[in-house]
């Protein structure tokens, strides 16, 4: 096994969790990274929709941008935006979305629009919401991937852009949110994993050579770990070298 | 029918300081020479309307065109910040921004409401966030047959909507194609529209996946070769990555980008950056 | 993915008595064969569902299939009236028809609320006509904004919807061109679809004007060549007009309709008239 | 000047309110008759549009529906049905929409649903509203062909399928209906036109060697006669055989 880095071991770790077959709505960045890695490995029919309107887009190259011109060219079909986001995305349609944050809580309710200080007078002007909040809420899972530290997972999100679970049980069915929420949230240090009863996100797998303690330490609150804590397997020589290959 | 115009005639006579305009293109085809034109002839006031302000709404706030911004996602694709749009929320310059926040599902279906005369659209969305509650422009509606409550937005309805798209014929007829995003919809929504093509040619060869927007919708043409830079036009040329990242440290202080703007925009005479 | 099968494999799995079902195609590319195939297998209290229920449904009112129509254009275009459909409702033969009508307008709002996951749909439309009065799916809500009052409609969602399109690849995707009508909602507003098409190919190059139903959202698609005659196939074969016509004779009385069911659907096999 | 027939009158009549530009939104049958006689004479930039999507239609011959192949090869563009309905008609971007008529009363209300009975259990049953209702409504100015006659031009329609003024003055504005409303009704007899004040229709033109007595004969109500009243011009050489080769 050749050294690889947290980051890789996170782009990884977020790739196995895409089935084939999986329709996938991916933003840019990290989430656009594992779905391509995984559509190499063990998805080959990985379906990927950018918010631009590309749907079954099948690049060589990891795009900058969700409308970068290669999308168009391997796309199956291309639409306007307001069809992929109402009769693509809020239909139902999306099995996985790929969301980042800024900030997480414990509910895995996301900020990406402003850090400290008030909404009208902010300490952090972040990008705003994008197509985050209809994408928590309507695809049928939600992946979220993430650095791990005490600055991004936090007791309380100053702004929630996109909704997790709430405050908890049964808060999803009351907002008639009807995706089935984030189902788990892929880090550099490890793998998250709501509690099934609480909603709470629980440590439930560390990357190799983490120890749950460190997990615990880049966290805010009190974090729960999962009686059978369990160890990523580490990237694979194949894994390594298609990320590589995509990324360089 | 269209009327055939220079880009600085088009901006001259449709934009006034003061107007709601959008400059649309979701990623692709952005206006990028018609925003610079915008900022040499020096209009104040604007509401700025746009999905992802992107480079093209950073050097405007940063030049001073705007004294409002509507939007729903205001980064650097693939990049990080816009800083000249972060300077002017977090501290004002060179002059305070007010802000009306939506997502894109919202603002894609404002745009649809614009297009199809309605007064608002009707959505899933925003439901459990922070949003509604800084965000005036975004309430409840119930469904009369089943009950559910949905948000609903109210319509945008620029006063004057700017595109960019690959060619037109001399008719005025506008043909564009790869990602054709939010255009349509922004362009019909609006009281005036100016399109800036790549070139004018005799007439419109069929394109697949293309979309033609018949000259009578269109109140102006203006060409502007290479008019989206660094954003791309399909089939002209490509996205400029290195620009984008490049904007970085252009935009990331006052003075650099300030110097930019001076010899970049406002000593030039329609040639994009 | 979208299952490859015949034309009865298909109508026999995804269409049950009793079913809502929607036969889509806007005056180009109507699914006949289809439609001739669901009277073959002896379908009953189907409820249908179609903008303008041309000789398709003429044909399944005719053969006893239908329960209730809803609909918002019911004539024989170009030609005149819609004999079996007017028999139906005017005298209940072969039996009572229950209808609920609607504009165009707002028949297709209702299939873009059905695709877009939406449970209404708000349009400028029924204001002042007597249509309100007798179809309890139009209501009126008001805009939260301006508060002026507008149409509502509810989602269609049909349980089946069938459309031809002149292509598929060997992996279930589908391509049509030429008027696309209201396929593309219909077909993502239902629950389950079935596509007939000219034919099957190793891939499909890109139409101008095209549009393409990926495979995962397609239930299943099945070669019926000839599958909208009357109708049409853009870039196949044109409308018969002449067969329109002669519609009108064979659809007037009961008599002839019922010798040219016998030995036009029922006697053959999955052969379109 | 040849021989004609009451129908070509009635189709020179329609075709010749168009201006060249305008934009029209065009059933089949008489009106689409009309505004291809247009588009050859006096208006070779007029726009035709179909409800089946056809934007800029340029027809060779005339179709037979309102989707017939050679409509859309022949357009600027072509559109979705709920596209050509939301962006193009509703939201008031046509000049000119052309309606027929089984019965219209003195305000150009229209009925093409049910005739006689109730509506349940009605004596004739007609195909229905179609696209009329929101055409109706949402024209700049709506012109309806329709054959003079007793059993059409009636004191009461049995149902309002579309609306025209309604019961007069102030009833479009009341009803939120934005266009302008029917601005006349060409019938193989002659031209009549609502009275500014009243809206009611009023006889503004007879056709060549039709007199007003013969239109009020064939009109239920009480038809006001213009003071001005004017004879239609005949229709002229060019016109009969442009007219005559579109319908052969």
């Amino acid at each position: 096994m050749s050294d690889y880095t947290s980051d890789e071991m996170m782009s990884v770790a977020a790739a196995r969790t895409l089935r084939d077959g999986d329709v996938c709505f991916v933003g840019i960045g990290l989430p656009s990274t594992a779905a391509n890695l995984a559509r190499r490995i063990q998805a080959p029919h990985l379906v990927l929709i950018y918010e631009s309107g590309t749907l079954g887009a099948k690049p060589e190259t990891l795009p900058l941008s969700i409308g970068d011109g290669e999308l168009a060219t391997t796309a199956d079909t291309v639409v306007s935006v307001p069809e992929v986001f109402n009769y693509w995305l809020q239909a139902g349609r999306i099995d996985v979305g790929f969301l980042g944050a800024a900030q997480l809580d414990r509910f895995a309710n996301i900020n990406t629009t402003v850090i400290g200080g008030d909404y009208a007078d902010p300490k952090v002007r972040l990008p705003g919401a994008g197509g985050a909040p209809e994408i928590a809420a309507s695809c049928r899972e939600v992946t979220i991937v993430v650095r791990q530290s005490l600055r991004a997972f936090v007791e309380k999100v100053d702004f929630v852009t996109s909704v997790g679970f709430g405050s908890g049980p049964g808060d999803r069915e009351r907002l008639g949110l009807r995706g089935g929420g984030p189902q788990r949230v892929i880090t550099d240090l490890g793998v998250l994993e709501p509690d099934p009863a609480t909603c709470e996100l629980t440590l439930t797998r560390v990357h190799p050579a983490v120890t749950a303690e460190e997990v615990r330490a880049a966290t805010c609150w009190d974090l729960k770990v999962a009686p059978d804590l369990r160890t990523e397997p580490e990237p694979t020589e194949r894994e390594l070298t298609v990320l590589r290959g995509l990324t360089s | 029918m269209a009327k055939i115009l220079s880009l600085a005639e088009g901006v001259a006579e449709l934009i006034n300081d003061g107007d709601a305009v959008a400059l649309e293109g979701f990623t692709h085809l952005i206006p990028m020479a018609a925003g610079q034109e915008v900022i040499r002839q020096g209009k104040r006031d604007l509401t700025l309307i746009r999905m992802t302000p992107d480079l093209v709404y950073d050097q405007l706030i940063g030049a001073g065109c705007a004294a409002k911004l509507v939007f729903s996602w205001g980064g650097n694709p693939g990049v990080g910040s816009l800083h000249r749009f972060r300077d002017a929320v977090q501290n004002g310059w060179p002059h305070p921004l007010e802000i009306e926040e939506h997502s894109h599902a919202g603002m894609a279906n404002r745009y649809v409401a614009g297009a199809s005369g309605l007064p608002f659209a009707v959505l899933r969305g925003y439901s459990g966030t922070d949003l509604p509650g800084k965000t005036p422009t975004i309430k409840t509606i119930t469904c009369p047959f089943t009950g559910e409550e949905l948000a609903a937005v109210p319509a945008l309805n620029p006063d004057v909507t700017v595109i960019h798209a690959q060619r037109a014929d001399e008719a005025g007829n506008v043909q564009l194609w790869g990602i054709t995003g939010i255009q349509k919809e922004a362009l019909l929504a609006a009281e005036r529209s100016l399109v800036t093509v790549e070139e004018i040619v005799p007439s419109l060869e069929p394109v697949p996946g293309g979309i033609v927007l018949p000259s009578w919708a269109v109140t102006a043409v203006a060409t502007a070769p290479g008019g989206s830079r660094p954003s791309y036009a399909h089939g002209y040329y490509e996205r400029d990555n290195e620009l984008y990242k490049q904007w970085d440290a252009i935009s990331r202080d006052r003075e650099s980008f300030t110097a930019w703007l001076d010899s970049e925009v406002l000593r030039t005479e329609g040639t994009p950056a």
